[in-house]
């Protein structure tokens, strides 16, 4: 299998659907002459011309409202988000027309598009600009929301979005992308909804997802020293969310550790921790731990930013204690 | 304003238009009706005063053509000939109803007849309506997109966003659309001059380097020849025009707005006079082509229709539990 | 105690904190001339002039963004949503400007900004206009978000809130307002963060808050007659979410229900549950139920509207079923 | 452009501006090197080539009026006169920063001094402006609120919707608002003429009712000379007015901006020649205010003063554990 880094299983991913299907073209601020703020989008204007590849003024709520348009017509739209911080905005757009027109039309229309971006706390780039909006979007039905944290992951799940008939929230991290690793080539394809197991263990689950699955595995590496084997699962997708994978390996280790990068109250975690109690209660040996951001607003000065997010360590403090 | 090319409207169609106007009218009258019955839930938005400026300008347009209308789009989805049983249908919450009982009426859609929708967002829909416009010429065909919404709406941060961007790829000739601005004087109990730094609303489209025009709202012939060249000349060039119709809602904002401390009854009563329905009917007596025969006959026809759309609806069954869950994700 | 109704538990608080304090102010769309959607403001204009009840155009973006700044500069605003739906289109000056500014100026500045109107799905208003928000919103440190059943603690909730320092979203319920009650008077206040035990019982704990508590209590009357008590606690604020009050309740009770009125994924029983677990694992006989809305945009059509949402039937056979 | 009526500026004061405007640009040059280092983090954004906006609109203002400012708000905190100690360490987020180096380079604020802060979302902050503009008046007092953002502002529905807030309470006085357009011509790597429909921005304006016009941003007299026009007419009038500033950018939008695909040496270079720094050292030297000397002294003590300020955010301790928890809600 070829090595390629997280950028690059993007970048691929888009050229080969656009070069495949002529209804998918992008929008976004500085994607084309600039080559996207993330280098994501290198070379593409080139290309495909400026018809496919559009760069926008700085008005989200106009392009992605204007995307969604583009998609109810039969085009398969792709946004890059600058950050998705810059998402809020067009909020509205995302959640009230894109989420919901096929189901207020009584299934008249679809809405074939993709939007994506990094996710998440970059370094020191403070309160406005370091938010994580799995949740936030994830409880809207309508919407599918995917959050790949390896190469691979990211070219088989924007394929998928690619060629879904829904909105997909697709949630990148600035800290993946430089990552290397092996990708299937060709139409490779991760269906939405499906949690992997990608470290077995027998002792505890730890859940995690995007940027966090790789400080889960970097604990379970720690551990592994001290003799706890922790069995790591990537959601990957949090709607569809995927219990099932998540149950049968709490089942078998009668322990789980739940961890996001941000604010606890009303975080992700809550409902996967929910999820693991309505379907392992008499399975589970001791509650299940969050392991989350600091309800505070990010922070600026690089050591409170260092406390206000997890860690490896704080993780593996976290196994620590359902195991206690 | 503009002065328009005057378009040869043909007897015929005036005739057509009289008839849609007095059908349209008693269907919208019949639904206020049932809503304080209790058969139609929710917000209910009639057109009532205003159904001109639909009228004229989807006459104008052609069948492949699409639009994308605000939460008051009863009239558009009629005019454009849906059928009425099924727009009564939505309005009940049945499922026999454009969409299956789920959108109501603030959610009109048929879009086999390029009908995108009603939208209960002020402003929320017009981002739309400029991706559907780019769509059609990335597709490459010549098909244009109208877009109507309220003087409330031009207030909005996704009219401005829109609009800056029709105007960019207008410049390509990649964004056909048409903004129809149905300034019916008020948005809700807020009158323009106390929402709008700038009265004249057409004007505030130069600001996004779109041609605009305000035109009267109240005569469909006006209206239609007006859009005529409107609709032509975008489809021709690819690029958005704005037209701000000026027109009036002569029932309250919503079935629920009753009481209307925002306008005097004078006020109501002086645009009465111009009535589109009665505009219509005056240009028709005057050449002859109506009496009060064919008047009765016009209103007996539509009545009869108006029940027939009432029958429809009452007999269609409420859609199944299963409907629930269908229509939120697609295959 | 007098009784009045929830609306005008409202109204009248809005009255003698604007008679007390000049810095009070109101803003939103037809709250003036219009006497307000809801009637909440009925007669203000008059009462207070154009500069201090301020009809807005349709721009929720524009004048609640106004708003913070006029919070900032020692105002302290109330601006009233039409409903909280046309809050999205806002959300990114509720989200990044008067959740933060406070954090990220180190302090410098407060934001004693009130937003308030009703929350939650009405009677078939379909799938734009019936959104519960209080998760969306309660996710975001530096706001407060309360949600007031009754006419008393809508009256000492907006109290507070007017003379809070922070940002409050205030969830008003349309179903509510006309419903009467006991209201104690003069400076009657309810702090931040007390949930309240509504209706003591020994053999489950219901948790709601909102329109749902009333069908919470209805539910735990018909269950009186099955001879099961109910203790019904009344969340009233999410954030800060008083979970120590749940978890007492709970550790009596030993088995607990949550009620929600929309979408479970990432919903606000998501959160409670996890924190009951938290706190009283060891002391639950059942694992907890949630009762939440479908998983669905809300339909129109009444018949499947009424499938859509919870009613007192389902929290009844929750709490049956946390019984078995 | 309006002509501007000449205010005479005493040599004293131009002295001074040379000194603040050669100081400035040190400053940020040094945040850049910094930057590099790793002593700076998260996004930099300095407005090298850009001071004479800032320094001409904020002198003219009065020392009790406000500001607002995007995250290219460095200049503006230190004409402000901010103690550059505190800025350098809120950049190297230490305690001793203006906000206890929670905020970082996009959020200074100095509220003692009226400097209600930086944002970093593009428009987020002008409704904000505008309210406090509204506080002001309805507080009784005759304060400006002044609010900067780019060319890219232009086109988000913030901007829209407050403007329109802003023509409407201007009507009765209540909005004492000046907006600084600082057109630099680029957002990130976005041309105006690519990103808004109409590239005269301050013409959109007119959609608004709100008086407007443009300048040069690049000779801080000229600025100075309209802002203190500008300004008096809000004060006075309690209308907002908006004023587009016509200029440059030399830097990279962001410190990470290195590779410039949007624009040519050439243009920089183009620009480089109306420098407000140059601009002002000739005026200077013209008028025999100036030599080789004394710009020489300028120089040192600018340095010397960047160095002090380096020293200070050094030698200043990182905000304590504790700090993470406060400032997250008030009382
Ligand atoms: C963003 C938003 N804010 C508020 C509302 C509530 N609302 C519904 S219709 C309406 C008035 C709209 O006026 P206008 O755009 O002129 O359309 P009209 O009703 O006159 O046809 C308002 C305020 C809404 N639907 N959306
Ligand atoms: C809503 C939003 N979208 C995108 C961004 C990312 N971004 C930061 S600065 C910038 C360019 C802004 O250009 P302009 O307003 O002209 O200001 P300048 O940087 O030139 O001073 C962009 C796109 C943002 N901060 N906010
Ligand atoms: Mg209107
Ligand atoms: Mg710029």
């Amino acid at each position: 299998m070829p090595e390629m880094t997280y950028r690059e299983a993007l970048r691929s991913t888009l050229v080969e659907e656009m070069d495949r299907d002529p209804r998918v073209l992008l929008l976004g601020e500085d994607i084309g002459v600039y080559q996207g703020t993330f280098r994501i989008t290198e070379g593409l204007l080139e290309r495909y011309g400026p018809r496919r590849v559009i760069d926008t003024p700085i008005s989200e709520l106009g392009f992605i409202g204007a995307a969604i348009g583009m998609a109810m017509l039969g085009l398969r739209p792709v946004v890059e988000v600058m950050t998705w911080n810059f998402s809020l905005p067009a909020a509205d757009q995302i959640l009230q027309n894109a989420a919901k027109v096929r189901y207020f039309s009584g299934g008249q229309v679809s809405v074939p598009l993709v939007i994506r971006g990094p996710n998440g706390a970059g370094v020191q780039l403070s309160a406005q600009h370091s938010q994580s909006l799995e949740s936030f979007y994830g409880h809207f039905p309508g919407l599918r929301v995917v959050a790949p944290a390896t190469p691979a992951d990211a070219r088989g799940l924007l394929r998928t979005a690619l060629r879904a008939e829904d909105p997909v929230i697709f949630l990148e991290h600035a800290a993946l992308y430089g990552m290397r690793g092996p990708v299937p080539e060709a139409d490779y394809t991760v269906p939405f909804g499906q949690a992997a197991v990608v470290r077995p263990g027998r002792d505890v689950t730890v859940v995690a997802y995007s940027r966090m699955l790789h400080l889960a595995l970097a604990a379970a590496d720690e551990l592994a020293q001290e003799g706890v084997e922790c069995e790591v699962v990537d959601l990957r997708c949090l709607r569809p969310l995927d219990m099932d994978t998540v149950a049968e390996s709490v089942r078998r280790t009668h322990r789980a550790v739940v961890v996001q990068e941000q604010w606890p109250l009303f975080g992700a975690a809550a409902e996967v921790a929910t999820g693991i109690y309505e379907r392992c209660f008499d399975d589970l040996d001791a509650p299940v731990e969050r392991v989350t951001g600091e309800d505070v607003p990010a922070p600026y000065a690089r050591n409170l930013e260092k406390l206000a997010f997890p860690d490896e360590s704080r993780i593996a403090q976290a196994v620590r204690r359902v195991l206690q | 304003m503009q002065h328009a090319q005057p378009v040869t409207v043909p007897a015929e169609t005036l005739l057509e238009w009289y008839r849609t106007l007095v059908f349209c009218r008693r269907f919208e009258e019949q639904t206020e009706r049932s809503f304080r019955r209790g058969k139609i839930g929710g917000y209910l938005h009639v057109a009532i005063g205003q159904e001109a400026v639909p009228l004229g300008f989807l006459s104008a347009a052609r069948a492949d053509d699409v639009f994308f209308v605000s939460y008051r789009d009863h009239v558009h989805t009629l005019v454009r000939g849906t059928d009425p049983g099924a727009v009564m249908a939505e309005l009940y919450g049945k499922l026999g109803g454009t969409c299956k009982g789920k959108g109501g009426s603030m959610h009109l859609f048929d879009v086999s007849r390029g009908n995108y929708g009603g939208y209960g967002i002020v402003g929320g829909h017009i981002p739309l309506a400029v991706g559907a416009a780019y769509a059609l010429r990335y597709q490459g065909t010549d098909r244009v997109c109208l877009c109507f919404f309220g003087d409330g709406a031009m207030n909005s941060g996704a009219l401005h966003e829109a609009a800056n961007l029709a105007g960019l790829w207008g410049r390509e000739g990649l964004c056909p659309v048409v903004f129809v601005v149905e300034n019916n004087q008020y948005g809700m109990g807020t009158s323009v001059e106390r929402a709008s730094a700038v009265a004249e609303l057409a004007r505030r489209f130069d600001a996004y380097d779109i041609p605009n025009e305000r035109c009267d709202g109240m005569d469909v012939v006006v209206v239609y020849e007006v859009a005529r060249r409107v609709v032509d000349q975008v489809r021709r060039t690819g690029r958005p025009y704005a037209v701000e119709t000026i027109t009036y809602r002569f029932s309250g904002h919503g079935a629920a707005d009753l009481f209307q401390p925002y306008r005097t009854k004078e006020e109501v009563e002086r645009w009465r006079q111009r009535d589109p329905i009665l505009l219509l009917e005056r240009r028709l007596r005057q050449e002859g082509l109506l009496d009060d025969a064919r008047v009765r006959e016009v209103e007996a026809w539509a009545e009869q229709r108006v029940q027939e759309a009432v029958a429809f609806a009452e007999a269609s069954p409420e859609p199944p539990p299963e409907e629930l869950y269908r229509d939120v994700y697609g295959g």
